[in-house]
């Protein structure tokens, strides 16, 4: 297994979460995009540092962040679409549209 | 007292000064001090006169002086200083000025006397005086040319002194804006001559013109520019369209300003620049053309007028075109003498016909009649400046007349017989108006509704009678009467042309027999009533219209401002708003807020279509700089 | 692990951390009516803090966990801005907490743990550090700008946020991790030397610092990163888009200065006239859309977002020089928006509106906030005797300096353009007259410390506009910290220094 | 110059600066002691005008340094304050001009207190521009001399409303149409356009610095030092038409002149005075003292389209002029005409152009502030403007008609005042250098003639109308400015000597800078 089989997982990952946020309309499911997204990244981390920096545990390090990041963001992020589902009784984010222009 | 000669144009400064400034307060004594500096002015002429006769062993070949002379204005290079000049030319209008003001104020205490805004009159006749004293006594072309602008705005405040009248007010503008068109030529030539020799002195000019460091188109130029000023001022085709509407001033204004010395500033300057003319055959041609084309027009339209003071108007055009000619002749001689006389003569006519309008309220001659027997003292002052304009021997007007008829005798062929024939038809009618002016208003048979006309009072009629008597007799001043004085010739003469009188008898006596003839005519058509004008004119009705409608210049002109340059107002101030602004200003303006308008739209209130700008913006950044490598 | 970290350097954020730990703690035992007082107390505290954090760290210069996190002038001047953004932003909502908000103990203490995520920022000398304190922040504004529950666009802003902001912070750590794989290090130093070894670009790195530059750019809201601003501004609380504007703003642009001089430097010739583009796109963006707005905290957004463009001249000019004036227009610009904002939140507390025809005849009602905003805006749109004149001036000419006259030239363009908007609420608070009915011409009433916090900005804004001298001598100090430690300058030594 | 004169020069930007500050302490209702107020700090600005004008010694060099205080140290910007024989000129006519708006300004009740403190602050900057040898701060006063006019024109401002009016009788007024002009477009544009200008402005002041800064390795914005470095010929060509549109578009340079008689129209009374009266002569000023001062060759290069574009303005602003129905439009582009010759006299690079440039701006300006002083008296009398109505005012105006009169005179260049002198020279200074330009602009004072008489002929002359059987003439205290400036109008008219030698003392040194003459 090369490095760049590893990359481009990561990036076909990556690619589909930016896809999932562009396509989802719910809330939820764009954070999933997000998450996937940020497991692309992890998934980079570990093998950059595999491969490339094998001395050191930098990769890792981003690793164990992002994954306590996300965690953080998604606690908090749901809290806030609970927040617009209750306000709009929808977590459809086209019905978020009050503000433009 | 040369070294005072300053003085005679700043008395009469300082008197408007006064007046303008305290004249509200101390109203009896505008008229005393504006009379009073002028009086002393005049007294002062004859110091400086004597002074210059002293001085000078006369006659003597550096005919001018420099009396006093101040820094004005430095900048650059450019040394601006005022100073007077003061030889013949410029003493004979020194004396005519003086006289013709002094006279005329004297006049105007009692024509004047009801009029509210007496001390504005008096104010505004000072400060022309000083403007027109100034003028003939500057040593340069830029002192000329402030105190020509001076004077002409004295005019217009003259002609417009009775400014709730729309006519007055429409006159005197007509008159400045007619005149300041000729001054942008005069301006335009002063410069180019400054350009050319560096400076406004006109000793130095003429020295560079004599020392042919101007060339010939240089010096055709400047002239005929500078001749435009004074065709403008001197109402000379195709500028002589003020001139008549300028009767609306009162009359003391029209005889002092607008006959007998500020229409014949155009006339002094061409004669001060004449060595100009004398270097240049083609701008002496000029104006010799354009003297003979106003005289004779001005001439034919003095015979149809029928109100007094236009047909004065009319033949002061014809006479200043007279003595145009005569300078385009190439005799300042006969041009100037012509000037004193006819200021003379027209100053008595207009001072008369102040008296008449004054006594009868009537200003059309078809009116009048039979004045004689009402106002006789005005009639006899009236008749023998009449006799005289009409060039009626023995009256001062003949011997000028005579002088320049022989002056366009003498020029070069081929024109000669040209402007001699021009002269001398002008001088028949001459002869003509003179003669029909005088004997409808003053003979025939008195109207009844005349009858209570009344001659005017001794201040008015004193200064008539003194011009009446200079008209009549100032021809004198052409003869050799001592050996010190050989005739006008050797006192007033350009460059060194100094030349005794010497008649010609031939021409004399063809111009008092056309004279004669012309007065005849009129007297048979006015006062005996043998010859019917009506038959006459019905003959040549065209012409007559054509005349009477004073050649459709002024229709020309009006249709000229309105169709061309007020509408080139209206067409710049719209385009001015339409394109300059609406366009040029409010369209950045626009395209900007068209875009906001249209930019907004990007921003959709959509999460992911936030999330796609995103993405292509960074697609775009790493396109760029994949693209930039 | 190094063993000798000195620890102590880190006492601000360890007091500043306490400090928000106290007004969690102190909610609970405040009553609902006296809430107040915990503004007081972490107004104070960080007040406390600046006063002993000055004099503590001023000639310090280190860098702890082996280049992590730097203790610097540089580090040391914004630690200052952001703690002192964080007592204007706490009394600045006094009033507006009082009255519209609920939950004051979390509000405030919030914003302090905000304040210790901006002062990290600053300080970080490596991207995950970055990262992390920057999703610190972030996390804090999310939940400040859909503070205000019961209100619809106030949630929608939070929604807004939270979704794109978790979306570029996956765009930026993925570069982040890119840029580790091109670079082998995350520390900035070593990616500057690394980059110098480096002799062309491959696709990891470009790729990565696209990445990063998308990421970086939402937080500093540049265009086509900033589509989240208007909406944000508009929806939170008005104190909170405030802090937004400022706070934020001035944090993300500590870090990109930090990251772009000390990181990028050698790699200055490949993104220069990208950044410069980017700035120019943002600063005719921002302007233009803002002409046609007619939400007062909307038109502002869009300002702000054009003042991202000129700040981001200052990085994209790179020199002693241009950091100078980045900073001191940043300086500038957040005392300018305070102001501004604060003298907004005032007619907000007392009317509830915010549309710029609402602010008719101001001039009559309120002479006091119409002059402070009249202040701010001339300010923002750099008229003289005022801040933005004289920092405007500043990076212009050093964008000059480095021949970038054409961006100047673009920005002073996009000056003149936003000088029209300003002067549209200006003209509707001094020109048009106030509405007869539904109460226009009652007086505006400001409460007494609003007015403090406002005046004191405006007051600053005049200031600096007419003496600047002292401020840029801090900030001279400041950069020097940043000039010490970054690597070689691509196009020239420290001239004009 | 001594160290007292420096504190002069301070204190001329000092007071009205200070004041005006000081003026916003006061209460808002006391409308007689913010009028008083208003007026010392005017008077006190006129006494040391015109003792720095009387006492100014011609034999001393360009731009003497007098005030030095080292303020942005970093790019070399100090707060540094000069007079020269070209500003003293017009600083005295800054004060005078400002003096006399105040006066006129009696009839100020709207809220008198603002009014005034933004009317005192753009005479700080105006006094700043003309004093200040630094060019940031230069550019600084400029700014600061443009922003208030924003809000001067907008709050106590006047409308016009073309759409409303009678077609007129008769040929020529056609005033450009049917047009609505609120005073907030006036202003909004006005101030627009100049900020537009001041961008350029700031754009070449920028390059200049950062040019001359590596050039010699020094940061300076003192003017001095800027003119003293060689810059290449292109990038004098590139820069200084920045400086000529810049500095032009507040000098009403043709096209760019559209906001001047909007702007004037729209303004109040005082606001007009000063705006055409001075504010046009900053740009003027500016592209004399900044861009022929730094960017001498670039001048020399963009000369001709200097002369020819100012030759336009002549004609261009005449003719509009002509076509007018508003009074104050007519004086307007009677203005824009005018500045005219300004630019000519600057485009002429000729030390007898320049020194009627610079005479031209003051005696424009003194000629000018009595238009719009008089104007405004007839507007608050009448509540009109319109020249196709008013008829005959002289009758019951006869003051008013007499000062406008004699502004008109000098506008159409009489000799006896001022403007003639001014512009005799730019006459010379044009025939020596584009004859043919010369021509037209002396055929652009003939056409100044043509307008300037059929207003006063429509307005003041013919019957008057019932309508204005009690209409007031011009109270004492008017009848007062409109004298003291005709005063000064005749006063250098009939005898230049000293102003122009004060002029040409400064222009002289300017020219030699710039390496000619």
């Amino acid at each position: 297994m090369e490095l760049y089989h590893v990359e481009l997982l990561s990036a076909a990952l990556f690619a589909l979460g930016v896809y999932g946020v562009l396509a989802r309309r719910n809330a939820i499911m764009i954070l999933m995009a997000v998450e996937l997204m940020l497991n692309a990244v992890t998934i980079n981390a570990v093998a950059y540092a595999a491969f490339l920096d094998p001395g050191r545990l930098v990769g890792q390090v981003i690793t164990v962040f992002v994954i306590t990041v996300a965690a953080a963001e998604v606690g908090l992020a749901m809290a806030i679409i609970l927040r617009l589902y209750r306000v709009r009784a929808t977590a459809n984010v086209d019905e978020a549209d009050t503000m433009r222009g | 007292m040369m070294e005072l000669a300053w003085l005679i144009p700043s008395l009469p400064a300082i008197a408007f000064a006064f007046m303008v400034t305290l004249g509200k307060r101390l109203p009896n004594w505008s008229a005393i001090a504006a009379t009073g500096s002028i009086a002393v002015s005049f007294a002062l002429f004859f110091f400086v006169f004597a002074d210059w006769l002293g001085a000078k062993s006369f006659p003597h070949p550096e005919n001018y002086t420099f009396v006093y002379s101040i820094d004005w204005l430095r900048a650059g290079d450019a040394i601006l200083t005022w100073g007077m000049w003061i030889d013949p030319i410029s003493l004979t209008m020194l004396g005519l000025v003086t006289a013709a003001a002094l006279g005329i104020q004297v006049y105007s205490w009692s024509y004047m006397a009801h009029e509210p805004r007496f001390t504005w009159f008096f104010a505004v006749h000072s400060l022309f005086a000083a403007s027109m004293l100034a003028l003939v006594m500057a040593d340069n072309l830029l002192l000329l040319y402030i105190a020509w602008e001076l004077v002409g705005i004295c005019s217009y405040l003259l002609i417009g002194f009775f400014y709730d009248r729309r006519s007055a007010a429409e006159a005197a503008k007509k008159a400045f804006i007619t005149t300041r068109v000729g001054d942008v030529g005069l301006l335009i030539g002063i410069l180019l001559l400054f350009v050319e020799t560096g400076t406004f002195e006109l000793s130095t000019i003429f020295a560079a013109l004599a020392a042919g460091d101007l060339s010939e188109g240089i010096v055709t130029g400047a002239a005929v520019l500078m001749l435009l000023g004074a065709i403008g001022k001197s109402a000379q085709f195709p500028f002589h369209v003020w001139l008549p509407d300028a009767m609306e001033g009162p009359t003391p204004v029209s005889a002092l300003v607008h006959s007998a010395t500020m229409v014949v500033a155009g006339v002094y300057l061409v004669a001060r620049i004449f060595p100009f003319f004398e270097a240049s055959d083609t701008a002496s041609l000029v104006l010799l053309s354009l003297g003979a084309v106003t005289a004779m027009g001005a001439a034919a339209m003095a015979l149809v007028m029928t109100d007094i003071k236009r047909v004065l108007a009319y033949s002061t055009l014809t006479d200043l075109a007279f003595m145009m000619l005569a300078l385009g002749a190439g005799s300042v001689t006969a041009g100037m003498f012509h000037l004193l006389l006819h200021g003379f003569a027209k100053a008595t006519l207009f001072l008369g016909a102040g008296s008449v309008s004054h006594g009868s309220d009537k200003t059309d001659i078809r009116d009048m009649g039979g004045l004689r027997r009402v106002m006789p003292w005005t009639a006899l002052a009236f008749g023998i400046g009449a006799l005289s304009l009409g060039g009626l021997p023995p009256f001062g007007g003949f011997f000028s007349k005579d002088e320049v008829t022989l002056a366009v005798f003498l020029i070069e062929e081929p024109y000669r017989w040209i402007f001699l024939t021009v002269a001398l038809t002008v001088g028949f009618m001459k002869a003509l108006y003179m003669g029909r002016l005088f004997f409808s208003v003053f003979l025939g048979r008195l109207k009844p509704e005349n009858e209570h006309a009344h001659e005017a009072g001794p201040a008015m009629l004193a200064p008539m009678l003194v011009f009446t008597t200079l008209g009549a007799v100032g021809g004198l001043l052409a003869f050799n009467w001592t050996d010190g004085y050989q005739g006008f010739g050797y006192f007033v003469f350009a460059g060194d042309h100094q030349e005794a009188f010497h008649p010609n008898w031939w021409i004399a006596a063809a111009s008092a027999a056309l004279a004669v003839a012309g007065f005849g005519i009129t007297w048979l058509a006015y006062v005996t009533g043998s010859l019917r004008t009506d038959s006459i004119i019905a003959k040549v009705r065209p012409v007559h219209t054509l005349v009477a409608n004073k050649f459709y210049v002024d229709e020309v002109y009006q249709w000229g401002i309105d169709q061309v340059m007020l509408r080139a107002g209206n067409a710049v101030a719209w385009v001015d708003r339409a394109f300059v602004n609406d366009i040029g200003v409010n369209g950045p303006g626009i395209v900007t807020e068209k875009s906001g308008t249209k930019l907004r739209l990007l921003q959709s209130g959509k999460i992911y279509n936030y999330a796609l700008g995103m993405v292509l913006g960074f697609l775009a950044v790493a396109v760029a700089w994949w693209w930039a490598l | 692990m190094t063993p000798d970290v000195r620890f102590e350097l880190l006492w601000p954020e360890f007091l500043v951390a306490g400090l928000a730990f106290l007004v969690f703690t102190l909610d609970f035992f405040v009553r609902p009516a006296r809430k107040e007082v915990l503004a007081w107390v972490s107004a104070a505290g960080l007040a406390v803090i600046i006063a002993f954090t000055v004099p503590f760290l001023l000639n310090e210069h280190d860098s702890l966990f082996d280049g992590l996190y730097r203790v610097d002038s540089y580090a040391l001047f914004f630690k200052v801005l952001s703690m002192g953004i964080g007592i204007a932003v706490i009394l600045g909502s006094l009033h507006f907490v009082d009255r519209r908000l609920t939950h004051p103990g979390e509000y405030y203490a919030i914003i302090i743990v905000s304040v210790l995520a901006m002062m990290m920022m600053a300080a970080s000398g490596e991207l995950l550090t970055a990262y992390l304190s920057l999703e610190l922040l972030s996390f804090c504004l999310y939940i400040l700008s859909g503070f205000a529950l019961q209100d619809r666009r106030s949630n929608e802003a939070s929604v807004k946020y939270v979704l794109l902001g978790a979306f570029s912070s996956g765009l930026l750590l993925y570069g982040i991790v890119l840029l580790y794989g091109a670079l082998g290090t995350t520390h900035f130093a070593g990616m500057a030397a690394a980059l110098e070894g480096t002799g062309g670009v491959d696709g990891r790195l470009l790729v990565g610092l696209a990445l990063v530059v998308a990421g970086l750019g939402f937080k500093l809201a540049a265009v086509p990163f900033h589509m989240w601003a208007p909406d944000v501004y508009q929806g939170a609380p008005m104190p909170i888009t405030a802090y937004i504007a400022v706070g934020s703003k001035a944090a993300a642009f500590a870090l990109a200065l930090r990251l772009f001089y000390e990181a990028l430097a050698p790699a200055y010739d490949e993104w220069q006239l990208l950044i410069a583009g980017m700035a120019a796109l943002t600063m005719i963006f921002g302007n233009v859309v803002a002409i046609v707005q007619t939400n007062v905290k909307r038109m502002l957004a869009y300002s702000s977002v054009g003042q991202v463009g000129f700040l981001l001249m200052g990085i994209a000019a790179l020199s002693p020089l241009a950091s100078n004036a980045l900073m001191v227009h940043l300086v500038g610009y957040s005392v300018t928006n305070f102001a501004v904002f604060f003298a907004i939140t005032a007619f907000y507390n007392a009317t509830g509106k915010d549309d710029i025809p609402d602010f008719a005849g101001l001039a009559g009602r309120a002479p006091f906030l119409a002059a402070a905003i009249t202040v701010g805006l001339f300010s923002l749109a750099g008229l003289p005797f005022l801040a933005g004149f004289v920092t405007k001036f500043y990076l212009f000419s050093a964008a000059a300096a480095e021949g970038l006259l054409w961006l100047a030239g673009v920005a002073m363009v996009a000056s003149l353009i936003s000088l029209y908007y300003y002067l549209q609420l200006i003209r509707q608070m001094y020109i048009e007259r106030a509405p007869e009915d539904e109460g226009g011409s009652v007086t505006v009433a400001t409460p007494g410390v609003l007015a403090a916090v406002i005046g004191a900005m405006a007051l600053g804004t005049v200031l600096l506009g007419v003496y600047p001298e002292p401020v840029l001598a801090t900030i001279r100090e400041a950069t020097a910290a940043l000039l010490d430690t970054g690597s070689a300058w691509p196009t020239l030594g420290s001239a004009g220094q | 110059m001594s160290s007292m004169e420096g504190a002069l020069l301070f204190a001329l930007i000092a007071v009205p600066f200070f004041g005006a500050l000081v003026m916003v302490f006061f209460p808002a209702d006391k409308h007689s002691l913010i009028h008083w107020y208003t007026r010392a700090i005017a008077f006190v600005g006129l006494v040391l005008a015109v003792y720095l004008f009387v006492t100014y010694d011609t034999d001393g060099d360009l731009g003497k340094y007098t005030v030095d205080f080292a303020w942005l140290p970093t790019l070399g910007i100090r707060y540094t304050l000069g007079l020269s024989g070209i500003t003293t000129p017009l600083v005295l006519l800054n004060a005078i001009i400002f003096m006399a708006g105040v006066l006129v300004s009696w009839n100020v009740t709207h809220r008198p207190k603002d009014f005034f403190i933004w009317l005192t602050l753009l005479v700080s900057g105006v006094y700043g521009v003309f004093l200040a040898t630094d060019l940031f701060f230069l550019f600084f006063f400029y700014e600061l001399a443009v922003v208030p006019m924003y809000l001067l024109i907008g709050v106590w401002g006047s409308s016009t409303d073309f759409t409303k009016m009678e077609p007129a009788e008769g040929p020529g007024f056609g005033g450009g149409g049917k047009f609505d002009r609120p005073k907030e477009y006036g202003a909004m544009k006005l101030m627009l356009y100049l900020v537009a200008g001041s961008v350029l402005v700031w754009i070449a002041i920028v390059a200049v610095w950062a040019e001359a800064r590596s050039a010699t390795g020094e940061a300076s914005f003192a003017i001095a030092s800027l003119a003293a470095v060689e810059y290449s010929r292109e990038f004098q060509v590139i820069f200084y038409p920045f400086f000529m549109i810049g500095f032009g578009v507040l000098a009403g340079l043709w096209p760019f002149h559209t906001w001047s008689p909007d702007g004037h129209v729209a303004a109040p009374t005082a606001v007009s005075m000063l705006h055409a009266g001075v504010l046009m002569k900053l740009g003027a000023f500016g592209i004399l003292a900044v861009g022929m001062v730094v960017l001498p060759e670039g001048a020399e290069a963009w000369a001709p389209v200097l002369i020819g574009l100012g030759t336009v303005n002549v004609l261009y602003g005449a003719v509009s002029a002509l076509g007018q129905r508003d009074l104050k439009y007519v004086i307007g582009y009677s203005s824009v005409s005018h500045m005219g010759y300004v630019l000519m006299g600057l485009g002429t690079l000729e030390v007898i152009g320049l020194n009627g440039a610079v005479f031209q701006m003051f005696s424009h300006g003194i000629m000018t502030g009595l238009f719009f002083a008089m104007v405004g008296i007839i507007y608050e009398r009448t509540h009109l403007r319109d020249i196709t109505v008013l008829e005959g005012l002289g009758k019951r105006m006869g003051v008013v008609g007499a000062f406008l009169a004699a502004a008109g005179l000098t506008s159409l260049g009489l000799p006896g005042f001022s403007s003639f002198v001014a512009e005799l020279l730019v006459f010379i200074g044009t025939f020596r250098t584009y004859p043919l330009l010369g021509v037209l602009a002396v055929i652009g004072a003939a056409i100044t003639a043509v307008y300037i008489l059929r207003l006063m002929a429509k307005v003041f002359f013919g019957p008057i109308s019932d309508r204005w059987a009690d209409l007031e003439d011009a109270k004492p205290l008017e009848a007062a400015v409109g004298a003291a400036l005709v005063a000064v109008l005749l006063l250098w008219g009939l005898y230049p000597f000293r102003i122009v030698e004060i002029i040409d003392s400064g222009v002289k040194p300017l020219l030699e800078g710039m390496g000619i003459a």
